[in-house]
């Protein structure tokens, strides 16, 4: 049954230290800010964090990384010109790195939530990234196999969810939630509106609520400050 | 062409040589610059890796909107005919070989098409590849737009790279401020050269050009 | 219960041991008896293998609609808080464990809890399978409702199955006209039975039963 | 650029001899039976076909395989009370069937579309369908191998299309299209209306454009008709 918490805080209340949490969003399309900053508050520590990036500027991710609470990430791009949190933690050996071609992370991801062993991927192939990874010739063309990443949570936002947890994205925002969704335990989602069961149309369900786990209401920010974020 | 050709210029060269009804993906930097010179008549269909096809513009103003963004993070717009999907789709898309020509930037290109894009080799570097390897692997074409010389001189098509590379084989033209190139079974054939020509262009480089057949 | 039992008082048995809020598969033939008695206050969510989420009652009369039917190709109903998905998506649910539960009919099963439901190995026989392999390995909990005996007396609860399996290790309970039996590490326990005991079930079958913890 | 058909029969015109065709339904819901009857028409033949079954009673798929123009069917399940026609060309050795779990055969047409070059699945494994297959244990489970189906043809139906392609579905009619129409090299799509560019919402567009290459509109059979069918 779904759990409607009614604070982000008590949404990431059960994550737990050395946990596995995906984190949903490219740029600030789809990144859960509320609940990463409730992730910061509730001290889980010694996290295995599983996202695009490594976090930007002072704030979400970045934080996390800062207060040394990620002890390993998973992404494919870490290094912008304001990830310096991520920067120093890294050149100190305080965090691990995965570093993975951004449709690798999003195949293994999707594989988990798809119950999917294994597979080969042609990106990657006779690259520093596959190194002492297995290879393999499939058509006269190169493979590098590469493995499901499962995790204990997701956090991630969409638009909207009815009461049993169905969701619905908005643009570009979509980006990693579905398979994230799919890919976790737990999936803990912040979202713009809660409908009554129902009301979305079966049709355009992106994520079925077989996924989702918990949902909270965060409203979403006023336009000035949306587009503050943006022009950051 | 016999005179030397500019960034702005050489983005039109690009988007002239797409076919009418592509799908084309464009990376950040260089290559962004031939969306401006696609006209409404090749019908072509921008994608963007972080989930979209049916890309418009880069948004002004009014338009800017947090959720709509491409792979450089910046906001852009929606054109009749869109669609959204979630990451493994539009990597799928990719990886599917479904795009037909993605344009992407280069440190260095071998002569066999080996695209070296994601990392200088530093060892001090902290590694980045984001969607470079997908996309490399991914579409019918890949092109690329580069300038020919280092600052110093170098050639950055180059027999074998020495920067790691992004994929193998992968390139099939380049377009750079000297000449274009292509990548075929033969060897580097040069499609046309701008204020130059191709001995001049050989002796300066190692990699052995064929004339344009 | 110390009465025989029927296959709607099996079923309802079914019904009531599913946890509420589950998300459910029901096999075709028997299974499908346990929808009659699953109760709103249950919340339970049927999933349907050919696309769908929140499947409703049979259609009748003017429901029937040729776009929305099961997994048997029998006409059915949507409920509220229904979804839809391709293919691929709807056997993602199955194979990556996310269906609590998944009832099947049953050829066989053997005491490690092996499936033999989809070939009577007859060497005549037209194999086909669909999506009852998906089924075995992909939920949670996969019961299996079916009659203990053959006509002539055998056991289907089975040292090892004689039929060719269509999962192996996946059957965690078997709902029988005489008997529920639990498939644990211990070996299989009976849980309950129905107008007969343990011991005159154990003289009939080569499996060795355990009582219930 | 899409090509609108103004006929069944032009949609399918292309289909060569020798060719593998994605065949999407699953039932009646999404079959394209106008397709199939024109491809029945334009005398192709020596074809492999890949649809969920082998056709049923004395229409479609199975007239098809009573033709004798398919070789070979990649299908989960073949084997129902009225596919007589495919029940007699099987036993006579003059078509050659590939039985593929239900999921399995989704996961494969969908790696063809995905550029995988293939993977494990543990659907399968320790059964007959996976003798002679490799396989490998993961984290403690066993798994088969499996590779993609590529085509060079599709003929699915949809609801709608707008002039780029792009394709919405309609209820469980849904089933395969997504998937084939990605796998093959051209998809041909029977839909019930073709809309302007811009009448469907980007964000319920469940095939992209770029996965159709030909749709022809094909009116929706009165609901008398559609009742007969289903009760078939």
């Amino acid at each position: 049954m779904l759990n409607i918490a009614q604070t982000a805080q008590e949404a990431v209340a059960g994550v737990h230290d050395g946990a596995t949490v995906l984190i949903g969003g490219f740029g600030n399309a789809g990144q859960p800010m509320e609940l990463i900053d409730a992730l910061l508050e509730c001290g889980a520590t010694d996290l295995t964090v599983v996202n695009n990036n490594a976090g930007q500027a002072d704030a979400g991710l970045a934080l996390l990384i800062k207060e040394r609470r990620v002890k390993k990430i998973i992404c494919s791009f870490p290094r912008q010109s304001d990830s310096w949190h991520f920067d120093t933690a890294y050149r100190a050996g305080e965090i691990e790195l995965e570093l993975v071609p951004q449709g690798n992370l999003a195949e293994r991801i999707r594989a988990a939530g798809a119950g999917i062993g294994g597979f080969f991927t042609p990106t990657g192939y006779g690259t520093m990234l596959a190194e002492g990874k297995e290879t393999r010739e499939i058509d006269g063309r190169g493979y590098v196999y590469e493995t499901p990443i499962h995790a204990d949570f997701a956090l991630i936002k969409a638009l909207k969810s009815d009461k049993t947890g169905n969701l619905v994205y908005r643009k570009t925002a979509r980006n990693f939630g579905p398979i994230m969704a799919a890919a976790a335990k737990k999936s803990i989602v912040q979202v713009s509106e809660i409908v009554e069961t129902g009301q979305l149309d079966p049709e355009v369900v992106v994520t079925p609520g077989i996924y989702v786990d918990t949902v909270v209401k965060i409203a979403a920010p006023a336009t000035a400050a949306a587009e503050q974020k943006v022009s950051k | 062409m016999s005179e030397k050709i500019g960034r702005d210029e050489l983005a039109q060269l690009v988007a002239k040589d797409i076919k009418p009804g592509s799908f084309v993906n464009l990376g950040i930097g260089q290559p962004t610059l031939v969306s401006n010179y696609l006209t409404p008549e090749q019908g072509i269909t921008l994608h963007t890796e972080n989930g979209m096809l049916g890309m418009g513009p880069v948004a002004q103003g009014d338009e800017i909107d947090e959720d709509l963004i491409n792979a450089g993070k910046i906001p852009v717009t929606e054109l009749p005919g869109a669609s959204y999907f979630h990451h493994a789709d539009s990597f799928a898309i990719m990886r599917g070989g479904h795009l037909d020509v993605c344009v992407l930037g280069a440190f260095q290109v071998s002569a066999t098409g080996d695209l070296a894009n994601w990392h200088t080799g530093a060892p001090d570097a902290i590694p980045a590849v984001g969607g470079a390897m997908d996309l490399a692997t991914g579409a019918k074409d890949v092109y690329v737009m580069m300038s020919l010389f280092t600052k110093d001189g170098q050639s950055k098509l180059v027999p074998e790279c020495t920067y790691p590379v992004t994929g193998v084989n992968c390139v099939t033209r380049i377009y750079t401020n000297e000449a274009v190139f292509l990548i075929t079974k033969d060897g580097v054939r040069v499609r046309e050269t701008f204020g130059t020509t191709i001995e001049e262009l050989q002796a300066k480089m190692e990699v052995k050009l064929l004339p344009a057949e």
